[in-house]
């Protein structure tokens, strides 16, 4: 059988490289991408507590389901900032947005 | 064997590998004489300007966009249809309160004139 | 090894390996389909993990919607970066080092706690775990107000994206 | 007689048993005997494709006033073998600037789609591949694999027409797999399960297209949509887009495409037979054995294989704009509202001898309000457009 630590541990490796694509790439659909990994990562940490620590509750489920629901909103709200940048300023380079910068 | 997903591995992993071996006896029975002509991209017959590279209209993104909301949506209903029968009358509001928030954002796109396709 | 390990490492090298393209190729669109092919290793993992039901969701939701929008916003946008360029930013190694030090701390901190030889328990035949689950999120004692704020957090992002992306259309 | 009652299994056991006595350890045994089972399945569903890829073209030749194969074999049965012989001994193009490996993959993920929901149609009780709890998401699932492998096809064909159809494709199957899910989830309120199994059992009584026949009908509309077939075949429309996302492919890929769609419409038939016909019931010949029940269900699903195809070779094929606001401004909102009212109703009458007329009678209710609705919002455009001059306007559904 498979102990806790094999899934964790793969867990927090999935993080990191999310982690690292949010802070290196160029692109900002790809900063997404990044984040969709790190929330994966989160998600497979809440379900494995669920499965080793109280299968018959379904806490760690709800929590899962409702991290699914947050990715979607995040993502679509993201995407459409995006796209609306994208026509305004032709450009979706994180580092030339910096309008805001002074 | 209790979990019944290995089942559902072992039917991926077959009709993984059945078109793949058709591809395979294709490719080992078929001709390979490639030209320049042969492999061009079909486009009615006239000759190909630039890549594939088209600009997309928006509204693609748009119907995208509302699928992916009612799509998370129904993921929340099914345990709540599945487990209907079991709860109290109260619960069934509930349901139809939450289809109605929603159905409220579909009305609001709809009152924008996004799901206009022009 | 067991088949099951065995299963659980074939898994974990497609999750990494594929996540690891996600964040280092080149093509947009290569990474998208990276994403979705992490998306369906982490759905396996679920399968393997007894929760079926959560394995679907992934696929439904993240498969069929979250990776098919970011496909459509790879297409809107990609007259601007070409896919010759770089696609990682000047800070890249800066990054890297914060991803191995998160690693490296999570590590760290799950060396430190005893709980982790721990296997999972038998499951009880009989379990209906989509029943409980539409008990659970509709109880009022449970989590009815997370259920019904999270019709409310979705009607909040249709609405935003909808009138972001009608901002973009009418320019 | 074991073997008529259970044939799997009976199959299983004795398998099992000759396995382990060999020496092997059971999990191994069950995995392996899995393995065998599910390639005899899945070659009986591709050699029940080359069955009706025949029937297809016989068919459209009888509705257009032809007759079809008749060459090679009786009634020209042996044609698709002709046909397959020549696909494969076809030169296998891939076009310049293509990517070759998602170009390669689209095709067997496109099959792999379709065969997987074979995993959960369940034929007679005890003859289903697994009985998973969660089967209408899976149903879906595997539609979203489908929508995956389009994408892919238009995508890495380099080809401009290919991305333009892909993209149509996807807009529609997306935007018809809510009514879909809809309907689903008004079966799933019926049957109170999402199994497939408890689905079938969830009909002894009565079958699930009187509870809610309106449910059918977007269940039905919903699937031509998604299959891609007339009235909604814009993603293959020859006059504007070529081939739509597989113009460049050819000989066994596009073999696979084409295997793939067809294979597609009689599962879908399938599943209509067992999510509203009660599956393998035919006013109690089923209970001869799991064979005949079998043998019903399949005769169901080719039923309904052939009204998609009436409904194809009859109707003309409906504008992109016509298409979308059909979906999101009539079915969505139809569907939706189906689902409250079934919830609603059926959970009121729970239990009582009530509950099939009362499901019925909301049914027919909403149908007859909705038409209604259209008539007068049909009217009312129509006197917009006298009142401004301009030519009648058709009535558009909304």
């Amino acid at each position: 059988m498979i102990p806790i630590s094999w899934y964790l541990i793969l867990a927090a490796a999935l993080f990191s490289i999310g982690l690292f694509g949010v802070l290196a790439r160029k692109n900002a659909v790809a900063i997404l991408l990044g984040v969709e990994l790190m929330l994966n990562a989160v998600n497979i940490n809440l379900v494995t507590f669920w499965r080793y620590n109280a299968p018959a509750e379904v806490t760690g489920q709800v929590f899962a389901i409702i991290v699914f629901a947050v990715a979607a909103a995040e993502v679509a709200v993201g995407l459409a900032l995006i796209i609306s940048i994208y026509r305004n300023r032709n450009t979706i380079v994180a580092d030339d947005l910096d309008l805001m910068k002074w | 064997m209790q979990n019944p997903w290995i089942y559902v591995g072992i039917f991926v992993l077959v009709g993984l590998l059945i078109p793949i071996a058709a591809i395979a006896i294709a490719a080992i029975l078929g001709p390979k004489k490639p030209n320049a002509i042969k492999q061009s991209t079909y486009e009615c017959g006239i000759e190909t300007v630039g890549d594939s590279w088209v600009q997309f209209k928006a509204q693609y993104y748009i119907f995208g966009l509302v699928f992916l909301v009612f799509d998370v949506e129904t993921v929340f209903l099914f345990p709540w249809a599945v487990s209907l029968n079991s709860l109290p009358l109260f619960a069934v509001f509930e349901g139809i309160i939450f289809v109605l928030i929603l159905l409220a954002g579909l009305v609001y796109a709809w009152k924008k004139g996004m799901l206009e396709w022009v | 090894m067991t088949f099951t390990q065995v299963l659980f490492l074939i898994f974990a090298a497609i999750i990494l390996g594929s996540a690891f393209m996600v964040v280092t190729t080149k093509k947009m669109i290569h990474a998208a389909f990276w994403l979705i092919t992490t998306l369906f290793g982490v759905a396996a993992l679920y399968a393997m993990l007894n929760a079926g039901f959560l394995a679907m969701v992934q696929i439904v939701v993240y498969v069929g919607a979250i990776a098919i929008l970011f496909i459509f916003a790879i297409m809107l946008t990609r007259k601007d970066l070409r896919d010759s360029d770089t696609p990682l930013n000047k800070n890249w190694g800066v990054a890297a080092l914060i991803g191995f030090l998160s690693f490296g701390g999570l590590l760290t901190i799950l060396n430190n706690w005893t709980g982790l030889l721990k296997e999972a328990p038998e499951l009880s035949s009989g379990m209906d775990t989509i029943s409980d689950l539409g008990v659970a999120l509709l109880s009022p004692n449970a989590y009815l107000l997370p259920f019904e704020v999270a019709s409310v957090l979705l009607l909040a992002a249709l609405i935003g994206s909808v009138y972001v992306a009608n901002q973009a259309k009418s320019e | 007689m074991e073997f008529w009652k259970d044939p799997i299994t009976t199959i299983f056991d004795s398998l099992l048993k000759s396995f382990t006595s060999g020496g092997m350890t059971e999990d191994l045994a069950t995995v392996l005997i899995y393995l065998i089972g599910i390639l005899a399945f899945i070659s009986f569903a591709m050699v029940l494709d080359i069955f009706l890829v025949w029937v297809e073209r016989k068919v459209v030749a009888r509705f257009q006033d032809r007759l079809g194969p008749n060459r090679i074999g009786p009634f020209g049965i042996f044609q698709p073998f002709a046909d397959i012989v020549k696909l494969l001994i076809k030169e296998d193009i891939t076009p310049f600037g293509a990517d070759v490996v998602l170009f390669n993959l689209a095709p067997i993920f496109s099959l792999m789609s379709v065969l997987l929901l074979w995993a959960i149609m369940p034929f007679a009780p005890k003859m289903v591949g697994v009985d998973l709890n969660v089967g209408m998401l899976y149903l879906v699932a595997a539609g979203s694999i489908g929508t995956l492998s389009v994408i892919m096809a238009g995508w890495s064909s380099n080809n401009k027409y290919a991305l333009m159809g892909a993209f149509r494709t996807v807009a529609q199957m997306v935007s018809y797999e809510i009514p879909m899910v809809a309907a689903l989830l008004v079966v799933t309120v019926l049957a109170g399960t999402m199994g497939a199994v408890g689905i079938v059992e969830a009909q002894e009584a009565v079958p699930f297209i009187i509870l809610s026949p309106l449910a059918f009908l977007i269940f039905l509309i919903s699937a031509i949509a998604e299959l891609g077939r007339s009235p909604f075949d814009l993603n293959e429309a020859e006059s504007e887009i070529v081939a739509g996302f597989h113009t460049e492919y050819t000989g066994m890929k596009f073999g696979l495409f084409y295997a793939g769609e067809l294979l597609h419409s009689f599962t879908f038939g399938g599943f209509i037979a067992l999510l509203f016909f009660g599956g393998h019931r035919l006013f109690g010949l089923e209970n001869l054995g799991p064979l005949v029940g079998a043998l019903i269900f399949m005769g169901k699903a080719l039923f309904f294989y052939w009204v998609i195809m009436w409904v194809k070779y009859t109707v003309p094929r409906i504008r992109v704009d016509h298409m979308l606001a059909f979906n999101w401004k009539f079915l969505t909102p139809l569907a939706f509202i189906l689902l409250m009212v079934t919830a609603l109703v059926g959970r009121i009458f729970l239990h009582s001898p009530w509950l099939a007329p009362a499901l019925f009678i909301s049914n027919i209710l909403i149908a007859w309000l909705t038409i209604e609705y259209l008539k007068s919002h049909a009217r009312k455009e129509r006197d917009q457009a006298e009142a401004s001059g301009s030519a009648p306007a058709t009535a558009t559904q909304h």
